[in-house]
């Protein structure tokens, strides 16, 4: 889009709102001539369609298709001046901002008609007019941007987002447990029961009731009968071998499985003690 | 807003009608925050297309889905997309809520179960000096981490109690040598009770 | 839940193991209540699938779903699927609660924040010429897209507006440099014609 055709439909949104109600001895007020000329009568129907002095000045400016860094100062500013005179006895409130750039208009209008030192050529910043164009073209930026970004697509606006229904009791959800809770909960047994001298253990000790659980295991899965030696992996290390060993033997001593031999030599055989009244 | 408007050239008897219906249909479904009724769903086409036809269109749309990631479901106020159930662990670990907890009477029987394996309710009861319920040991067995590996052969034959290479695994240990060594919580004890 | 936990057969070398990685990828994306980061959707597969098969994947997915009811976007936090602009008129027709439409007082408000943020009320109101409402900042921050980044360290410390991340999610942005450009309006004064 070209900057003229984004101006032209700026200033149409401006005209479209306020041409169905300012209507100027039948005439809509979008009509009216390039001669900068707005009746005072349709100023407070106006003052509706502009977002403040600056997009009034701005819309003047545009509608007599003066560029806005070549601003006619007098006839501008005696325009505006009668705007704002009848915007004062309407709404002086509202009034309020506009009187001041009415009284910015008056002062670059009286400086320019004072003689002017000559100014060295290029250097404009002497120019009265300066600051105020720096504010027209600054805000005619944002007014277009504002329209712009009015275009793109907007959520809930323009679509939705997707969000699937989830269903949360699909998951169950189970607790987690680390060592350390279980360290802490041992702790708390021990706080519990003052047990901490009888229930002093040690990691050898641990490994030895790790592989306890394990024959207790073999035996169950094998039919409650296993040969000794078929306990023994030699392929786990001596150190294994070991703990597997003391295991059995602490099994034994809890009677928890028995070993038997017909005699000396013979294949050792180990039962699990429950076994001769296990209903399996 | 008009130009949007379903017309007599979207009537599903036309085969582009149909499927322009069920393009449709599949949008709103998928955005919906709520089941839609063929109520609903009719609104949608300003009443233009039947309420078999619909019907017709939301079985097709649901075996569409069959194999992918979404299924159309038929609930009591209407139909609804859900994600599948297969996705869910995902989802969760991108929303991690607090996950709930043990209560302390299962957290401290899996300590003595895993420090002092094997043993029997008994020897639970003895350490903890209370009734162990019943329910708390099924908490356990049901999360496999805990199992029964024999009986003591003592009157009554109490079970015997293990933890099992699935706690293991769950808790990221390769043996029970793994575990916390007590040495360190006596310690400790002794530390807190010094004063 | 370890079940789910992705292992080496979900690595996206293996085809049917991409293929997998895009139904979830999907499944997560149709479900998700905010748009999700590569971050995000990389914690998804427990950092087991790399940054660029992602991106892979999620270009893939994209136009997988090129001719339909959805369309995949990436916006400032992340990747989300919307519904086309041509299926707005028949979700309006479910929901008959008009969404927002904004006046040009918060349209201008907005555009001075995104294009010049951060900027104080004092600063806005330069621009514009006019009073700025609270009423206007309010609506802007109502809708989260614009929130209080800091205070100038001038007297009375006024708040410094920014645009949220929400606000170019929500505008389908990916950042302020997709912003539309400013119009170029030429600055220079011409002496010659003053008068």
């Amino acid at each position: 889009m070209s900057d003229s055709a984004i101006i032209e439909q700026a200033a149409a949104t401006a005209e479209a709102v306020a041409s169905p109600l300012a209507r100027i001895y039948g005439e809509p007020l979008a009509q009216m001539p390039h001669d900068l000329y707005i009746p005072p009568d349709a100023m407070a129907v106006m003052l509706d369609a502009f977002e403040g002095p600056l997009d009034l000045l701005l819309y003047l400016i545009r509608k007599a298709n003066v560029n806005v860094l070549d601003i006619p100062m007098a006839p501008l500013t005696e325009q505006y001046l009668v705007y704002v005179e009848a915007m004062r006895s309407q709404n002086l409130e509202l009034a309020a901002d506009y009187l001041v750039m009415a009284a910015m208009l008056i002062e670059i209008k009286s400086r320019m008609l004072l003689p002017r030192p000559k100014a060295v050529a290029g250097d404009d910043a002497e120019d009265p007019r300066a600051e105020l164009v720096r504010r027209l073209v600054e805000y005619e930026q944002m007014k277009l941007a504002a329209h712009r970004l009015n275009e793109l697509p907007q959520a809930e606006r323009d679509f939705d987002w997707v969000e699937v229904w989830v269903e949360k009791a699909l998951l169950r959800r189970l607790p987690e447990v680390n060592p350390l809770d279980l360290q802490n909960a041992w702790r708390g047994i021990l706080r519990e029961a003052r047990l901490h001298t009888r229930h002093q253990l040690q990691r050898e000790e641990l490994s030895v009731r790790e592989h306890m659980g394990l024959i207790l295991r073999r035996l169950r899965t094998a039919g409650g009968f296993v040969e000794f030696v078929d306990l023994f992996d030699p392929r786990l290390g001596a150190p294994v071998l070991v703990v597997h060993f003391l295991a059995l033997l602490e099994l034994a001593r809890e009677h928890l499985l028995e070993m038997t031999q017909v005699e000396a030599f013979a294949p050792i055989y180990l039962r699990l003690a429950d076994e001769r009244s296990d209903s399996r | 807003m008009s130009e949007a408007t379903p017309d007599k050239a979207l009537l599903p008897e036309l085969p582009a009608g149909g499927a322009e219906v069920k393009r449709v249909l599949e949008a709103v479904l998928l955005s919906a925050r709520e089941p839609l009724s063929l109520l609903d769903l009719r609104k949608l086409f300003a009443d233009q297309v039947g309420a078999d036809v619909l019907r017709g269109l939301l079985d097709e749309l649901r075996s569409d889905w069959r194999d992918r990631s979404l299924e159309l479901l038929q609930v009591a106020s209407g139909w609804r997309f859900r994600t599948r159930a297969e996705f869910m662990p995902y989802l969760e670990r991108l929303n991690p809520e607090k996950p709930p907890r043990y209560s302390r009477a299962v957290l401290e029987t899996l300590a003595i179960i895993a420090y002092r394996q094997p043993v029997t309710r008994g020897d639970i009861e003895d350490i903890r000096g209370v009734t162990v319920a019943t329910q708390v040991i099924r908490v356990l067995e049901e999360r496999g981490w805990v199992d029964v590996v024999g009986h003591r052969d003592t009157p009554g034959r109490p079970a015997l109690l293990a933890t099992t290479r699935k706690f293991l695994d769950d808790l990221g240990l390769r043996s029970l040598a793994e575990l916390p060594a007590l040495e360190q919580i006596n310690s400790t004890l002794d530390l807190a009770d010094a004063h």
